[in-house]
């Protein structure tokens, strides 16, 4: 009948979808990141844009060659090795050597990412995975840190991040020394502006911000775990005694709550689990900055929670309609 | 001859406590930073275990079945004694790294599991070849991580330096994390071989484990 | 010396007491238990190692007792254990000697689809978003749900679309008839000989069938007709064989125009 | 106070018997398919762990030490704890099935599983008194807990994750083992 | 018949305890010799590492472990050709990955004579280094870590970063042995009785702190505080030309894992006049000692708010115990102002 | 000033200036239909008719069994041909009756009937003498919505105009034709309930039919409170329980049923369709649906006789283009693909689309981001990511927990998703998967 030369199709549905795909998402998240890495080419030279590129062509090539040699269909094209490699050397010092950020991000994107099944399969965060590993296996170059080429004082105390003056003991006045500042306010608008020795794209807190507004602003991020981070962070850090805006200023929190804490796949779906996630990776950190062995705990405050995400998932909200179960009397 | 050789390749391959069975995983992956810390344990085990086999399969029937458990764990618990003091003794240096691993090899579970199924049941000779099989089968595992993780970990082999001096040992393989991460991919590589040999001619692997089983299953009705 | 009988003296104090108490315990504590499990629980090596996913071995042979799990799953005891496990069971199971077979034929090439499907592919899922996919609504829709349930890889789809039972592996657990959204999976004894039709399609109408599928069951009769034995009438439009009556003279599968009919065991339980 | 709390955190996290010291794995890898059910191993685990450290410790310090028999350790503390265990689960099985079938079905997977032992040696090997040794058992014990129930958690959603056929089963469970360790080395130095 | 089952078992069961155990006995017997032996040796080894010229060791029990974290094992006194060359301690106390094992050796004169690392069982490739013979904190001079306190004095610093180098990446490693073998060589050189001249002030003078005064004498009614935990000592008047000058206070409180005591003397205007850091048990302390630190104090005004990061600056390294130190020095000026403006003293 | 509505929610593009501003045409009668004897949500029909008898448009050929079912009618004159199973759009081949058309205009209405002067018994048996079914789409037997239990007090009737599925316009142009007809059937549908209060809801693109009703409500109130609301133009605010919630602010309750909360909504269609059949005797023959979609040179609004098949339209009534690759029925949200144009319409069909290869793309399926786009647009506040997760993982149970049957598969998580995945399709197969297991325990039960 007609149907030899119509061929018609059934199909469940809707029969409409968005032309918003994870690509576009992963692109979001890309561009979002580019004030960042600015910054990073700003306060620390050309080499940033080095590592970086060498980061994110590894992570692309290892996903691409793991999944050819699976024979499974490769999905570099949507953009999230990209952003894993992305993500990994702006957590990076900037004097890393190249065939380290190489193997950091390959070993991210496979051990962390596709033994378990790719972009959706894993549980914890690729980029602060490969981090982690690094971190323990090249602690010299992990922690070898480059002053900002445009920091107002250069001497030896600059090589440390302004958490890795504390952690030896030293004070706030030691690190505002270290940056060139006068007071505590000229102190919090050099951490602002990221002028200042660090990862390649933790340092400024202007530019972070920017691609996290970009982010809430096409609805690509939810606020509640980064608020939820950063508040936490906030107010165990003055419970130490420490500096709360400070704390928040300085290191990883905010590139981590806004960037890694709302990785889709290993963060909790559910709005409690939001919160829950947030604060926990606050504490955690504070924690460990300030009783652990590192002076940063963002990576694995982040890490720790992740892996608790299949529990936080368990909090699901109040369904439409909702009514709480009448008990029924014996 | 041909049965003993059976079994042991049994407990060397077909049924290789790591990768097969999976028990005693605890010791493999914690002594295994070195190739020489593996060897010591591999050696330690092997000699636990081809002794309470020994003893147990010949005291077999002399072991009232409802205390069958404390007498196993006496038997198993003398040898680890009698190897533990012998390695302070001989060895003090790979006594002192391993640790608490050593006391530990009396709830290994491949020996208290080989004990229970198959000496408990067998003739001497055939549990002394399966302690032998399995306690090789054991150690050539151990070995096998260790040399990735020393290798890449510390950029030496049985302490001798391998690796050139540009290279960077990539520590986290000594750590625990990578312990387990060498684990997961030998296996899953032991996995992966295992079954494209299946594959490749049906299931004749298992067959070959097979052929100890007749007398097993006359053994237990006797 | 005085090493020695200090040993010796606080290893018999230990060993007695023990040994007492346990015996003592034993006797005291004793809890009557199900002869089967105790039969499984000897066969299992009683490493306790709990790779099974159950607390320990004899967690296990009482689920294995309580037909809650497959026998196959202990990993010390191996292939072994679990072969000599399943012969314990299979001596109290009647389920072992069944096989799954495919109550239909519509194939690619005998019955058309109504257009092309697309969306989740699985059977169950074709058929309560557009009800199917072939021409046919009682047909097998050979998306191949009971071939992913199968815990025993016993059916494969084939070639010509439609899944094939392995009747080596296929023990007969009755997964897959229990999955089919179309009902077209049933078990049969291994044992049982006769006639079978091989057609589920029930519309009543005869141009109907022959549109929607070549090999279909046309309503004719001619084996109710042809059977010597009277052995076959029509039920809800689709032709029963009495197998007590049934002789397996293979009148009524040479006689249907369509082909529906097929012997059991010539064509259906073949090793 | 503060050094009961010390060793308490140290076992508990730092030194997390599974992820950090690779003992007990067996039972760690087969009883974590399903939460409940690492609940109830690692409540039972914690029970005879605690009970056996108060039986072993006062058997070294009382008996074995001051006769010089320190090398019947081994021997004396595995064949207790065995006893025990099994006085215990007959003890259950008879008076208090309901907790048995919470709990003591577990213990019979008990008697081997290293843990317990590790603690017995090392509350030796660190020359805990017995209070410490109590509080020293109870954190190994919650240390093996918690690692259960991390990887339980994570193995729900491995069920969505379309894992590479070679790493199916256990590979993916020491793969993902590792990286809740690598997690876990945030800890370290947390108490000094 | 039941009774006799029972009984049976335990017979069976004792038997084979019985032969379990005398086996072992036998073993232990023929091994326990060579393991004394062993450990002898190695100890000897050790011994003639940190001191190679002594011709023998006489085990001694006149060293005496500071605190409780650190354990003793032996001590040795180290017998030259010409009497005693020094004394060696064997201790171990806690690293970061469990407890390290080492031996040091301090001469006559105060000076360590060398220190061997036993047993570490830090993170190993970084601070399992401590112990490795091959790792060199100076690759120059094939310096080890332990290497590098041998020639140093029991009274230097032993800061880590700065009279001590670090092993890379291994800070914590570093600076628990420093202080580790900064505690055994002390404890040794106070049984010599050299007492080398740590920067501790060995009779800490209350008329330092009060410089104005003439006279100082102890007060009829002790000041106290009211910050809990802080308990004044001692209170002492300062008088010059017999009217009330001012008064100082030696008062102690709990720091950050251990105790610290200060002398603070305080004028009847309330500013501080002086303070010294008598001890500080902490750690990680030692460097507050150092009188820079007190030094700050002077010229504050009691009843101010002395804070660590914004009128007193932490030594570096001591942070938390430089804050401790703060707030004592803080609630004894406080308490000493109090008891003048009473007219109790 | 934000206007009322719900939760969740998605924006996709409406689609609906091709046939809004287009009058319903009738279609003109066609040489035979296919009626099929079961049109509605519920029991099956049995036929009151033979082959070769010859049926009266307006005459019941099918009857109701068992309740909740509608009675259908002959919507044409002419012969019953023959009375076998056919393809229906509800994806079964259902048992239909086939009538020739003998040219003839003849009609066999029922009686008018006042319905605010008869007795509450007559006006329903009315309703279900006329079968009249909702007319949104999900075809429930309005005899039976509008009879609730008496325990359940209705102080609330709302007509929906809400229409939020793209391309359709039927019930827009229905207001904007017929705004007496549909305020009058609110009237009776609010007299027959017992109602106080009855609103007209509209979506915010509609508004303009606003005061075409409000022009009504002085004719034809009946003393009924009469009020009309705009709520926000979002899928699905069409959608029952979304539009009580928007404008009413009650929730229907898990698992309960709109009259718990004392609120009823009846499509505007549906309203018509009981004004006819009070009014003026009419069973449900007829019905109005929009023909759209890429592939339709002619989009436009018709109304048909019930069981007109759709190849019988073209190409006097509507062209296609040649590239057509799937036909739609209902919405492109709710709606169902069926396999052949020789498909009839029925008294559910609001609307016939016809698809484009490009339009009717597939995507390929990757893994949940886990992103919460879904639940963002889950209008039941459901957690659409980890059911998904649960019935991949074969563990139904669990999915049940999250809120399985809470689903309505308004399709709204599936639009969303960037990764593509059917989630709509996978909840109602796994509904399906529950009610196996469910039928399965019971019976083990037993």
């Amino acid at each position: 009948m007609e149907n030899k030369t119509m061929k018609l199709v059934l199909s469940g549905a809707p029969h409409f979808v968005t032309g918003y795909d994870i690509q576009k998402t992963m692109g979001m998240v890309i561009i979002a990141l580019l004030p960042a890495l600015a910054g990073g080419v700003y306060f620390f030279g050309l080499r940033a844009l080095l590592v970086t590129a060498v980061s994110i062509v590894s992570a692309v090539a290892a996903e691409f060659l793991f999944r050819k040699a699976l024979r499974r269909e490769t999905h570099v094209t949507d953009l999230s090795a990209v952003v894993t490699g992305m993500l990994l050397a702006l957590i990076l010092p900037v004097s890393s050597p190249l065939w380290m950020a190489a193997i950091g991000s390959a070993f991210a994107i496979i051990v962390a990412k596709e033994l378990f099944g790719g972009l959706g399969g894993n549980f914890a965060n690729p980029a602060l995975v490969g981090r982690a590993v690094l971190l323990m296996s090249w602690p010299a170059f992990m922690t070898r840190w480059s002053p900002s080429l445009h920091a107002a004082v250069v001497d030896a105390t600059t090589t440390a991040t302004p958490l890795g003056i504390l952690k030896l003991g030293g004070t706030i006045t030691d690190v505002m020394k270290s940056v060139g500042a006068s007071g505590k306010p000229a102190l919090y608008l050099q951490m602002f502006l990221g002028n200042h020795s660090g990862s390649i794209g933790e340092t400024s807190a202007l530019l972070l911000l920017l691609g996290a507004a970009f982010l809430v602003v096409t609805r690509v991020i939810d606020l509640r775990t980064p608020v939820a981070m950063i508040a936490a962070t906030f107010v165990a850090s003055w419970l130490f005694g420490q500096d709360p805006t400070f704390s928040v200023l300085a290191g990883g929190i905010l590139l981590g709550a806004f960037f890694m804490a709302t990785d889709y796949v290993t963060t909790p779906v559910t709005p409690i689990g939001k919160w829950a996630f947030g604060i926990g990776a606050g504490l955690m950190t504070v924690l460990i900055r300030q009783l652990g062995n590192f002076p940063e705990g963002v990576t694995y405050g982040i890490l720790l929670m992740n892996v608790l995400v299949p529990y936080l998932d368990k909090i699901i909200p109040r369904k439409f309609g909702f009514v709480k179960p009448r008990k029924v009397n014996a | 001859m041909k049965r003993l050789f059976g079994v042991f390749v049994n407990g060397l391959i077909i049924e290789n406590p790591l990768f097969i069975i999976m028990i005693g995983l605890c010791s493999s992956m914690a002594v295994t930073t070195t190739v020489a810390n593996g060897i010591g344990m591999g050696v330690a085990l092997t000699f636990v275990l081809v002794m309470s086999e020994l003893i147990i399969s010949l005291f077999r029937n002399l072991i009232p079945e409802s205390i069958r458990m404390p007498i196993f764990l006496i038997v198993i618990a003398a040898f680890t004694t009698i190897m533990d003091l012998e390695m302070q003794a001989y060895f003090p240096v790979l006594s002192k790294s391993m640790g608490v691993f050593i006391p530990l090899v009396v709830v290994n579970c491949i020996v208290m599991g080989r004990v229970e199924a198959f000496s408990s049941k067998q003739p001497v000779a055939d549990s002394v070849v399966d302690g032998l099989g399995m306690g090789i089968g054991y150690t050539w595992v151990l070995i096998a991580l260790a040399v990735v993780r020393e290798l890449l970990g510390n950029g030496t082999l049985l302490g001798f330096q391998i690796m050139p001096a540009s290279f960077s040992p990539m520590i986290f393989f000594i750590l625990p994390p990578g312990g387990f991460l060498v684990f997961s991919l030998w296996m899953a590589a032991s996995n992966n071989l295992r079954r494209k040999l299946l594959a490749g001619k049906k299931p004749e692997p298992t067959q070959d484990s097979c052929c100890t089983l007749p007398e097993n299953g006359s053994a237990e009705k006797a | 010396m005085k090493i020695i009988l200090e040993t010796a003296i606080i290893a018999a104090v230990l060993g007695l007491l023990i040994g007492v108490a346990l015996g003592f315990f034993r006797e005291k504590f004793a809890v009557p238990s199900d002869p089967l499990v105790d039969k499984i629980r000897a066969i299992l090596p009683g490493a306790n190692c709990g790779a099974c996913g159950f607390a320990g071995c004899d967690a296990y042979a009482i689920a294995v007792a309580h037909q809650t799990t497959t026998p196959d799953r202990c990993t010390t005891g191996g292939k072994k254990a679990g072969d000599q496990i399943a012969a314990l069971l299979g001596l109290t199971s009647s389920a072992v000697d069944q096989i799954a077979v495919l109550v239909c034929q519509g194939s690619k090439d005998k019955a058309p689809l109504k257009a092309d499907y697309e969306g989740i592919q699985s059977c169950r899922a074709a058929k309560i978003t557009t009800g199917g996919t072939k021409l046919c609504q009682w047909s097998c829709i050979g998306l191949g749900d009971c071939t992913r349930i199968c815990p025993f890889d016993a059916l494969h789809m084939g070639d010509d679309g439609l899944p094939h039972v392995d009747t080596v592996k296929c023990t007969g657990c009755g997964k897959c008839v229990d999955a089919c959204p179309q009902n077209v999976l049933t078990r049969v004894s291994r044992a049982k000989k006769g006639a079978m039709p091989l057609c589920s399609n029930r519309n009543p109408v005869k141009s109907k069938v022959i549109a929607t599928c070549k090999i279909g069951c046309i309503k004719c009769e001619i084996c109710v007709k042809s059977c010597p034995e009277g052995a076959i009438h029509m039920e809800r439009g689709l032709p029963v064989v009495d197998e007590h009556l049934c002789t397996s003279c293979g009148i009524c599968v040479a006689k249907c125009p369509t082909k529906v009919f097929k012997l059991i065991e010539k064509d259906i339980v073949t090793s | 106070m503060t050094d009961l709390i010390k060793i308490f955190v140290a076992a508990f996290l730092i030194n997390n018997i599974i992820l950090m010291r690779f003992i007990a794995l067996c039972s760690y890898i087969g009883m974590t398919s399903d939460v409940g059910q690492s609940v109830g191993m690692g409540l039972a685990v914690t029970f005879v762990t605690v009970m056996a450290s108060a039986v072993t410790w006062p058997i070294y310090y009382w008996i074995l030490k001051p006769n010089g028999l320190e090398f019947l350790e081994i021997l004396v503390f595995i064949v207790v704890i065995a006893a025990l265990v099994q006085l215990v689960e007959f003890y259950l099985k008879k008076s208090v099935p309901t907790l048995y079938h919470a709990m003591g079905i577990y213990l019979p997977l008990i008697t081997t599983n290293c843990a317990i032992l590790a603690v017995t040696f090392d509350q030796i090997t660190f020359n805990y008194n017995f209070v410490q040794s109590i509080v020293f058992s109870i954190a190994v014990s919650l240390g093996y807990l918690l690692a259960m129930l991390l990887l339980a958690g994570v193995r729900q959603r491995l069920k969505n994750s379309p894992i590479p056929s070679f790493m199916m089963d256990t590979p993916i469970l020491f793969l993902t083992t590792s990286i809740i360790a690598v997690a876990f080395m945030g800890f370290a130095g947390l108490i000094k | 018949m039941k009774r006799w089952q029972m009984i049976k078992l335990g017979l069976i069961l004792a038997v084979y305890t019985i032969v379990g155990c005398v086996g072992l006995a036998f073993v232990y017997n023929s091994t326990s010799k060579t393991i004394a032996q062993r450990q002898e040796a190695d100890l000897q080894a050790g011994l003639h590492e940190v001191f190679p010229t002594a011709t023998g060791f006489t085990p001694t029990d006149k060293v005496k472990s500071p605190n409780s974290t650190i354990v003793f094992d032996a001590a040795y006194t180290a017998d030259g050709p010409s009497g005693s060359l020094g004394i060696a301690v064997k201790a171990h106390g806690p690293s970061y990955g469990g407890p390290t094992t080492l031996i040091v050796g301090v001469s006559t004169d105060g000076t360590i004579t060398g220190v061997k690392v036993l047993e570490n069982k830090d993170t190993p490739g970084l601070g399992a280094n401590a112990a490795n013979p091959k790792y060199y904190v100076d690759k120059a001079t094939k310096t080890t870590f332990p290497g590098q306190f041998a020639g140093k004095k029991v009274s230097d610093a032993f800061i880590v970063k700065q009279d001590v180098t670090a092993i890379t990446s291994a800070t914590i490693t570093s600076r628990s042995i420093t202080n580790l073998v900064q505690a055994v060589a002390k404890a040794a050189s106070d049984a010599l009785g050299t007492a080398g001249s740590a920067p501790v002030p060995s009779s800490p003078s209350s008329s330092a702190v009060l410089p104005s005064a003439d006279t100082v004498r102890p007060s009829s009614r002790a000041a106290t505080s009211s910050v809990p935990g802080v308990s004044i000592l001692e209170t002492l008047v300062g008088t010059k030309a017999g009217t009330i000058v001012g008064a100082s206070g030696k008062a102690t409180a709990k720091s950050y894992d251990g105790d610290v005591t200060v002398l603070v003397g305080v004028s009847t205007d309330g500013t501080i006049t002086g303070v010294q850091i008598l001890e500080c048990t902490d750690s990680l302390g030692s460097p507050i000692l150092a009188p820079e630190f007190a030094q700050q104090f002077v010229g504050k005004k009691a009843g101010t708010p002395l804070e660590i990061g914004t009128n007193i600056d932490a030594v570096s390294g001591a942070t938390l115990s430089s804050r401790g130190a703060t707030a004592l020095v803080k609630a004894t000026a406080d308490a000493l102002v109090t008891a003048l403006a009473g007219g109790g003293l | 000033m934000s206007l009322k509505t719900f939760r969740g929610g998605i924006h996709p593009p409406e689609h609906k200036e091709s046939t809004r501003d287009l009058p319903i045409e009738r279609v003109p009668t066609p040489k035979s239909v296919v009626i099929h004897l079961t049109q509605a949500i519920g029991a099956q029909n049995q036929p009151l008719v033979k082959v070769g008898d010859r049926v009266v448009k307006g005459q019941m050929i099918g009857d109701v069994q068992a309740c909740p079912a509608a009675t259908v009618h002959a919507s044409i004159t002419g012969i019953v041909r023959k009375i076998e199973p056919a393809p229906q759009s509800n994806l079964k081949d259902g048992m239909a009756v086939f009538i020739e058309a003998d040219g003839t205009d003849e009609t066999a209405y029922m009686a008018p009937l006042d319905a605010f002067a008869c007795s509450r018994e007559e006006a329903i048996k009315r309703l279900r003498d006329a079968g009249i079914v909702g007319m949104g789409g999900a075809s429930f037997p309005t005899d039976v919505k509008l009879a609730p239990p008496a325990d359940k007090p209705i102080d609330t009737i709302i007509a929906n105009g809400a229409e939020c599925e793209p391309y359709l316009t039927i019930d827009y142009r229905t207001m904007m034709e017929s705004p007496a007809d549909v305020v009058e059937g609110l009237a009776i549908a609010a007299h027959i309930v017992g109602a106080t209060r009855a609103i007209v809801a509209i979506e915010s693109n509609k508004a303009d039919a606003l005061p075409v009703i409000e022009q009504q409500f002085a004719g034809h109130s009946h003393g009924i409170r009469m009020g009309t609301i705009i709520a926000a133009t979002k899928y699905p605010e069409g959608g029952e329980k979304m539009l009580m919630k928007a404008i009413t602010g009650r929730e229907v309750p898990s698992k309960g049923l709109p009259f718990d909360i004392g609120v009823i909504c009846q499509n505007v269609g549906t309203l018509k369709a009981i004004k006819e059949a009070f009014i003026d005797g009419k069973p449900l023959i007829e019905r109005g649906f929009t023909v759209s979609g890429g592939a339709c040179k002619t989009p436009k609004n018709l109304y048909a006789p019930i069981g007109t098949v759709i190849a019988d339209l073209i190409p006097d009534v509507i062209q296609m283009s040649d590239d057509v690759r799937k036909v739609i029925f209902g919405g492109p949200m709710m709606g169902v693909t069926v396999p052949s144009l020789q498909t009839p319409i029925a008294k559910g069909t609001s609307g016939v689309l016809f698809f484009t290869a490009a339009e009717s793309k597939q995507y390929e399926e990757r893994l949940c981001i886990r992103c919460g786009r879904c639940a963002n647009a889950c209008p039941a506040q459901l957690m659409p990511m980890l059911m998904n997760a649960a019935l991949d993982a074969n563990d139904v149970n669990r999915a049940d927990a999250i809120g399985l049957v809470d689903c309505f598969e308004c399709g709204a998580c599936s639009y969303v998703c960037p990764a593509r995945i059917p989630l709509t399709q996978r909840f109602k197969l796994g509904k399906d998967l529950l009610r196996n297991q469910r039928a399965k325990e019971a019976r083990h039960g037993k």
